[in-house]
């Protein structure tokens, strides 16, 4: 167990209020969209009309003419129109994890809106109607819209430069499944299937770029990757140091910022017009052009002993990837390796496989391919446990992991298992209400209860590491220098939080300067729910040695102040106040002699001592995640994830039989952050994370082979104040993870768990088993009415 | 392209001419002359990111015709924050209660909440929920949101259900 | 490209003549909750906007001698929060109450929702339900047209190029219902709504009933068969079952985004089940209340 | 005061014929007119200066002419710009010492702005090609809606800054007689840097008959209210026979004679000193000029 | 005050704007067409930072009304360069380092452009005096100078 011994902090676990919080209140928070510079012109991009065609010609005479119209670029215009994608990793991976990543389309037209097209126009209206003037020469393909009928031979082939729609293939197993059958008294095979998820941020894709004096195209866009700039200098064919993202904080991401959105258009174009160009996606454009969860087709084989001991498990998934690989192989990864998921089966074996399509592609969604397994094997437990007879609660509390439990590949994870102490506070919650049949007003009532576990941190083949660099200012208060894009978590801060706790500082006395990809040290992607974990100890390694200059100073000087003894001789020290460096503290912008607290110095004093002896006041510390070799894909072993978070969430529903409209009315919400640092913002990854995943119950794109009906936010509906419950949320702090203080990674862990407690719940009330992620009021009326048949 | 035409506000207490199209939304002639808090997150009406006071009653901008508000009084959470009491008191409660994440969705909130507040609004979570089921959040899960308002509700004495 | 002029009608005279000289070019505008996104979408161009949110005449809610007047410019909040509405017409006021969200609330009117006529419309199943009658004017001249003609089809209403909608009348009824079921509780266009009201004898028969579905068909509709099923008769199980099966052949639901005509023609019965017995006082047993 | 906006407001009027121009001034009151701008502008930002009606003639074309008349006269037209004339070849030939002061006036882009009337109407007491001129025994005519009417150039200046024009009168045109057969000149200009306003300049026009001259006019800027005609100065020299004696003599006079004052280019007392040098100079290049030997 | 609609051709693109009459040139080209290449140095004629050329004549910008310069052919320091490709001064000025804060030599290089266009073959003295209207603060004018010498070079080589 790493747990630093810091017991009595100031800072640290508080509700600590933002950096950013005031601006974001009074409305002077400045996003993508909100800068506009002399001269600037509106960008906009043509989009593919079909989902899968081949692009036969591209006429752009008649756009270039209208008057107004500075710059019309095709596939042609772009130096590098394909490059290998990236993802910030520090590590080149290849093997099949970098996929193609491809401008504007050329070739095979691979999904609907697949850019064709650059415009720059000075007006938007203008930038509008060139698009219209662009003639698109389509030869119209039938397609392949299911990853399943992709896989099959002879199948449409979606990308013009593969021979086949496999993406990759990887397996993961333990002990031995085929001999395992027969010790099982009861199998069940299921196939669950996860539904394409948006991400729906409030803030669509939008932001600028210009051409600075010196030739650098600098960019102002919100992205949760800063690492970006390397692809598009390639695709620019520029040096790495010409493309610079001055970044902007984010209204959202949830993963759907991880990937290249306007960047490389915006450079593009400013580079063709030499004028500052400003491009804002409307929201049609971003649900149709962003990337989605992967939808996933999952069968599940389970045996298990009649007194409830899980005993082997076959998983096998097909990922849908879409039409471009982006973050398929790592979401398979994660998937694959959350197959069995947080359950002790001692015989395990899954096997993915993920496919190309004409959908929209697949790439991060909050969860990142461990939510779909966890919603699949969860409601398996849960049917498995109504046909043993038993609750849903022992049955899981007998086989969830534990301390010292290996994962399916075989590795122990260091950080502390806490899932049988959060079945039990939920449990335990849940049951305040008693559980009834019927409600007063005639609601069948249901609860369900699910557990789920997700890594965080990158994989470790990755190489992941994270910098942050901290100045001592003259006047007492610190500069610190993160390149950390702030997607609304609280990235930022919670860094200044950490550098406030360590040097005895107010919060208020260190300021945060982020996500600026050239003068900011790289902390790496806000991806994986890693933030915390790396940079926040990159942070207190950054703190180290300056916290170490400025113990040896005040030392000295409290030594100089306190302990002269004058003799004849002149002075004397007294002998045994040798060590006085080990033994002070930091707090209250001063540092004190922890034995004699009335032995202090100002923090500003110090500071000021080392400054005048020419001492450094600056240093920049970068911590490494445990790192691996890439494992082999067809037999996974070892460690993969650097550690787990674990959650467990009970919902109690209530379903209006004869509509079939169901609203939650409790859902409890319990994780193990390890150490809540800003306990305010590690509660609002909770109860934000609660919502988001139980939006993705209700949320339906409406996909038909490759086009999304519901494209704008009246018909692609999200939760709304009313839709929402309140979320009573338990954080429970083992301080057994490896970030800052002992404390887990939760961004993404809080996104799990709670799909599967409701359809559990759903599934409780009704009596009938649901698959699929989505369950719409139609969806329970047409279980309810099946029931009723089957009954009579 | 239709012509512009002048169009005279009162924008955050201060007289202001633009010059709009015919059809201009009262989000655009905002927006566009650097109100920026006023967000844009659908220009549909379905997402409340673009809400501000108009004489005094919280619409959403992006559905509301420039010309027709001529003449009339537009305060954006930027303005109130500066002008209104109330206001102040909202977006303290906002940033003590958490109630913030990205923060692309809390200025139209926050003019909701004034809106509710304004008329009358009662310290009942379920009213509150109702208040700003105009505005949507994908961070938070509304939770804080509800407590910030329902803080500010019960320091101004209102009624506590 | 967009292409629009607009003027503002100081009142109602002003409006009207505007109207008569503009004509097919005319575009009123007063919430312009549906205006502004038809007009971003492109559905509507080459118009002159009539700018009439701020002619006062056009809002209010009056009642006299039993009777309800509420002007085509009165917005949907002040309907959701009108005591005299809450206790004379429960259905509109129901409506009101879960017409999208209070912030569109404040802009929508009830003479631009029924004007835009989407088959969805919130305050017609209501108003049909309440038999109301549309006060029409035109340069030089005024009509009425019962609720149940006004609508013709999807945004297709009876109003002439140059008319303007000025109120809409209905006699108060305490014993009036309406039920939404929408995929979210705000800002959900309905996938099938349901009004009622009616008038009983002292024994508790229906002497006189008015049944109205929005979201089942090209426009809101009203349930004759299922009206038929229950006029003169008390309200029982067996009356209820009758209810629910005439339902069927008043509705002709499609397939759409939000939900499927199977789902629909489950669902209308079970909700004018519930109006009805809500109209009549009845606590309906599987209600499910919001 | 800033000199980064003009802060001054006015109405801008530009009339395309001298006629209309004509009428402007007669009509309206406190009218200005612009034609380089060049002292002009400067005035408006520093110097308080302020017009209701600021009139710019650079629309008419007919005043932009530099071209000998019939008779030899050589006529300047209102517009005609420092820079044009300093390479107009007659200027060069019959006129050296105007194209020397024209060459050392402001800078390349001030000369291309700036016009030879606009440096008069200034009425500097500094101004540079008004001390040749007045060598050139130059006639200045000021036209107005009454008519025209011709001034000596020597009697047009009355203080820094205010010239004989009435409020309705332009100054059109500047003659500058055909100058004589052996006659010579010469102008000296001394300044602090370069294109900096003089400190003193000197012009001298003599006419040689044999070993004396029969004509001498001596001019001086900066060293009095307005540039300035040394008449008795100039009456020393003529009629003697020319000894650098002679020329000391007059330098001499010339110096004693003229009051200057202080300012933040120089003192009176350097003025003084160096009027007589300058003058000794001039007045020994303009004799060589003219043929003369010492 | 007047207002006036008013053309300017400037840099090949022609622009039309309403201008107050007591508008200055340099503040229009400056803050409504965004060039900024020329400078405010002195604001009264003497410096030369704020140096344009009206057709082939070096002009001061902050001298003019810009009412008064309706329609006239107008170039400035950014319309100098033919896309990626400096004209000669320019280059010159590069290649003999004669720019180090470099305020002054948008002005330097209008006027050494006209220079050159009035005299492709100057001498030391001619380019002295014709640059003696552009201050500079950091080089003392000897690598400008040698950079018009250098240009001229150049540029009969060329021809």
């Amino acid at each position: 167990m790493t747990i630093t011994e810091k017991k009595n902090f100031r800072l640290v676990g508080n509700r600590v209020p933002r950096h950013d919080a005031i601006a974001k209140a009074r409305g002077e928070q400045l996003y993508s969209d909100d800068w506009v510079m002399p001269n600037m012109l509106y960008g906009k991009v043509l989009r593919s009309k079909y989902p899968s065609a081949i692009l036969k010609g591209i006429d752009t005479s008649k756009a270039k003419a209208l008057p107004g119209v500075h710059a019309v670029l095709t596939w042609e215009d772009v130096p590098l129109n394909q490059e290998v994608t990236k993802f910030g990793q520090m590590r080149d991976v290849g093997g099949g994890f970098e996929g193609l990543y491809k401008v504007l389309a050329h070739g095979k037209i691979r999904s609907k809106a697949e850019p064709i097209a650059l415009v720059a126009a000075e007006t938007q209206e203008l930038a509008e109607e060139a698009c219209k003037l662009i003639e698109v020469d389509y030869e119209v393909t039938e397609g392949v819209y299911d990853p399943r009928e992709a896989l099959k031979d002879g199948a449409y082939l979606v990308s013009s430069e593969d021979d086949t729609n496999r993406i990759m293939d990887t397996m993961i197993r333990m002990g031995d499944v085929d001999s395992a059958w027969d010790k099982c008294d009861l199998i069940v095979e299921n196939d669950f299937y996860a539904t394409p998820h948006d991400h729906a941020y409030l803030e669509t894709e939008s932001g600028m770029a210009w051409i600075d004096e010196n030739g650098v195209i600098t960019m102002r866009v919100g992205t949760q990757v800063l690492e970006h700039y390397r692809t598009i200098a390639n695709v620019m064919k520029m040096p790495h140091t010409k493309i610079r993202n001055m970044g902007v904080p984010m209204g959202g991401g949830f993963g759907g910022k991880e990937d290249i959105t306007v960047e490389t258009f915006l450079c593009l174009l400013t580079a063709a017009t030499r004028r500052p160009v400003k491009m804002v996606w409307s929201r049609e454009e971003s649900i149709e052009c962003h990337s989605k969860r992967h939808p996933e087709y999952l069968h599940y084989k389970t045996g298990v002993t009649k007194d409830g001991h899980v005993v082997a498990q076959e998983v096998n998934i097909v990922l849908d990837g879409g039409s471009y690989t982006y973050c398929t192989p790592w979401v398979q990864m994660y998937s694959t390796m959350n197959g069995a998921g947080c359950y002790h089966f001692p015989n395990s074996r899954c096997t993915s496989v993920s496919a190309f399509t004409n959908n929209t592609f697949s790439s991060a969604n909050r969860g990142f391919g461990a939510t779909q397994t966890n919603f699949s094997y969860d409601r398996q437990m849960d049917i498995i446990a109504k046909k043993l007879g038993m609750s849903p609660y022992e049955f899981r509390r007998m086989n969830v992991l534990r301390n010292g439990d290996p994962q399916h590949t075989g590795f122990v994870p260091q950080g502390h298992v806490a899932l049988t102490e959060l079945l039990d506070v939920v449990w335990e919650k849940l049951n305040e209400v008693p559980k009834v049949d019927y409600l007063p007003d005639g609601r069948k009532f249901g609860r369900g209860i699910a557990c789920a576990q997700m890594g965080y941190g990158r994989l470790c083949f990755l190489h992941d590491n994270s910098r942050v660099a901290l100045r001592l200012e003259l006047d007492g208060t610190v500069t610190l220098r993160a390149g950390v894009p702030d997607l609304g978590g609280g990235q930022g801060s919670v860094l200044a939080q950490i550098a406030a706790e360590e040097f005895g500082l107010p919060i208020e006395d260190v300021h945060p300067y982020v996500m600026d990809t050239h003068l900011t040290p790289l902390c790496g992607t806000t991806t994986a729910t890693r933030q915390l974990y790396m940079s926040g100890n990159a942070c207190i390694e950054a703190c180290k040695p300056l916290k170490a200059a400025l113990a040896r100073k005040a030392a000295e000087i409290i030594k100089a102040t306190w302990w002269p003894v004058t003799t004849e001789a002149g002075y004397e020290w007294e002998p045994d106040i040798a060590n006085i460096e080990g033994q002070l503290e930091f707090h209250d912008r001063k540092i004190y002699y922890a034995p004699d607290p009335q032995k202090c110095v100002d923090f500003k004093t110090v500071v000021a001592h080392i400054s005048n002896e020419g001492g450094e006041l600056f240093n920049e510390g970068q911590f490494n995640a445990p790192a691996v070799e890439v494992p082999d894909l067809s037999d996974i072993k070892g460690q993969i994830l650097p550690d787990m978070t674990y959650t467990c969430h009970g919902v109690d529903v209530a379903v209006d039989e004869e509509t079939g409209e169901y609203e939650i009315l409790r859902l409890i919400a319990a994780i193990d952050c390890g150490k809540a640092i800003n306990r305010n913002s590690c509660e609002g990854q909770v109860e934000g994370g609660a919502i988001y995943n139980l939006g993705w119950v209700r949320e339906d794109l409406h996909w038909e082979n490759g086009i999304t009906k519901a494209n704008n936010f009246s018909t692609y509906l999200i939760p709304t104040a009313v839709d929402a419950p309140d979320v009573e949320t338990i954080l429970l702090e083992s301080r057994g993870g490896i970030g800052p203080y002992g404390a887990k990674g939760v961004g993404e862990p809080a996104d799990n768990s709670i799909c599967p407690a409701t359809v559990n719940a759903l599934s409780d009330a009704v009596g009938v088993e649901f698959f699929c992620t989505n369950v719409k009021p139609e969806d329970v009326l047409k279980a309810i009415k099946e029931k009723n048949k089957k009954n009579k | 392209m239709s012509n512009l035409l002048p169009l005279t506000l009162k924008v955050n207490g201060e007289e202001k001419t633009f010059l709009a199209s015919p059809h201009a939304s009262l989000l655009r002639v905002l927006r566009d002359n650097y109100y920026w808090d006023v967000k844009c997150g659908c220009e549909e009406g379905d997402c409340g990111t673009c809400t501000v006071l108009l004489d005094g009653k919280a619409v959403k901008s992006c559905i509301t015709l420039a010309h027709n508000c001529a003449g009339h009084e537009v305060w954006t959470d930027k303005g109130l924050g500066y002008n209104d009491e109330i206001t102040r008191m909202i977006q303290d409660a906002f940033v003590e209660c958490g109630s913030i994440q990205c923060g692309f969705c809390t200025p139209g909130m926050i003019v909701a909440a004034k809106h509710y507040i304004d008329h009358g609004g009662i310290a009942d979570r379920k009213e509150i929920r109702k208040a700003i089921s105009g505005n949507l959040c994908r961070c938070t899960g509304y939770n804080k949101i509800v407590d910030a308002i329902y803080k500010v509700a019960v320091e101004l004495g209102r009624e506590v259900r | 490209m967009k292409n629009f002029e607009f003027i503002k009608a100081p009142d109602v005279k002003a409006a009207l003549a505007l109207l008569d000289k503009e004509k097919d070019h005319a575009y009123l505008v007063a919430g312009s909750t549906n205006a502004m996104v038809d007009i971003r979408a492109g559905k509507v161009n080459d118009r002159t906007l009539i700018g009439i949110r701020d002619i006062d005449a056009l809002s209010g809610i009056k009642f006299s001698r039993g009777k309800i007047t509420i002007g085509a410019g009165t917005t949907i909040s002040e309907i959701a929060n009108s005591a005299l509405l809450a206790k004379k017409a429960p259905a509109l006021f129901q409506a009101a109450n879960d017409f999208a969200d209070p912030t569109t609330r404040n802009s929508a009117t009830i003479g631009g929702n029924i004007a835009n006529a989407s088959p969805a419309a919130d305050t017609a199943p209501p108003l049909l339900a309440l038999k109301a009658e549309v006060i029409i004017a035109k340069k030089g001249s005024k009509r009425r047209v019962p609720m149940e003609d006004f609508f013709l089809g999807v945004n297709k209403t009876v109003l002439e190029k140059d008319e303007l909608i000025l109120a809409v009348e209905f006699s108060a009824n305490p014993h009036s219902a309406f039920y939404k079921v929408g995929l979210r509780n705000a800002m959900a266009i309905s996938v099938v709504t349901a009004a009622a009201s009616v008038r009983k004898d002292r024994d508790g028969k229906i002497t006189d009933v008015a049944i109205a579905l929005g979201s089942v068909a090209p426009k809101p509709v009203r349930a004759y068969n299922a009206e038929k099923a229950v006029l003169g008769k008390k309200l029982d199980d067996k009356v209820i079952a009758d209810l629910m099966k005439a339902v069927a052949k008043d509705i002709s639901p499609i397939d759409d985004v939000r939900a499927s005509a199977e789902y629909r023609k489950d669902v209308a019965p079970v909700i004018v089940k519930r109006v009805l017995c809500k109209s009549c006082g009845i606590c309906a047993n599987e209600g499910g209340t919001k | 005061m800033t000199t980064r906006i003009l802060a001054t407001e006015f109405d801008y009027l530009k009339p395309a014929t001298l006629e209309e121009a004509l009428k402007i001034l007669a009509e309206k009151e406190n009218v200005r007119i612009l034609a380089g701008g060049t002292d002009v502008i400067v005035k408006m930002k520093v110097a308080g200066m302020t017009c209701d009606y600021l009139m710019d003639i650079k629309g008419i074309d007919a005043l932009d002419y530099a071209k000998l008349d019939d008779k030899g006269v050589f006529h300047i037209g209102a517009l005609a710009k420092l820079s044009h004339l300093e390479k107009d070849p007659v200027i060069a030939e019959r006129y050296p010492a105007l194209k020397e002061a024209f060459h050392l006036m402001a800078s390349i882009s001030v000369r291309n702005m700036a016009t030879m009337a606009g440096n008069f109407c200034n009425a500097s007491p500094v101004a540079d090609s008004v001390v040749p001129s007045i060598c050139y025994n130059a006639v200045l005519t000021l036209a107005s809606v009454r008519g025209e009417r011709t001034v000596p150039v020597e009697k047009f200046f009355l203080a820094p800054g205010v010239t004989v024009m009435e409020k309705d009168e332009m100054l059109v045109d500047i003659a500058l007689p055909q100058p004589e057969a052996n006659s010579g000149d010469a102008f000296i200009k001394k300044t602090r840097v370069r294109p900096d306003i003089a400190k003193i300049s000197v012009g001298a026009r003599v006419i040689r008959d044999g070993e004396k001259a029969c004509f001498c006019r001596i001019a001086m800027g900066a060293i009095a209210a307005t540039p300035a005609y040394l008449e008795e100065t100039s009456a020393l020299f003529v009629g003697k026979k020319v000894t650098p004696e002679l020329i000391a003599e007059v330098a001499a006079h010339a110096s004693a004679s003229i009051r200057p004052i202080d300012d933040n280019r120089t003192t009176a007392e350097y003025r003084v000193a160096i009027a007589e040098v300058l003058t000794k100079d001039a007045l020994t290049e303009a004799w060589r000029n003219a043929g003369g030997e010492l | 005050m007047s207002k006036h609609d008013i053309t300017l051709n400037v840099n090949g693109k022609k622009y039309e704007l309403t201008v107050e009459s007591n508008e200055l040139l340099l503040n229009v080209l400056r803050e409504r067409l965004y060039l900024t290449g020329s400078k405010y140095g002195c604001g009264i004629a003497e410096c030369g930072a704020c140096t344009i050329l009206k057709d082939d004549e070096s002009y001061f910008a902050c001298m003019v009304p810009a009412v008064a310069a309706d329609g006239w052919n107008i170039t400035t320091v950014e319309g100098l360069a033919d896309g990626d490709k400096l004209n000669p001064v320019q280059q010159a000025f590069i290649d003999n380092s004669a720019i180090q804060c470099g305020f002054c030599v948008p002005g330097m290089v209008v006027t050494s452009t006209a220079l050159l266009r009035e005299n492709p073959d100057p001498d030391e003295d001619f380019v002295k005096d014709y640059l003696r209207g552009n201050f500079c603060r950091c080089t003392g004018y000897v690598a400008m100078v040698k950079s018009v010498l250098d240009a001229a070079g150049k540029m009969k080589e060329a021809k």
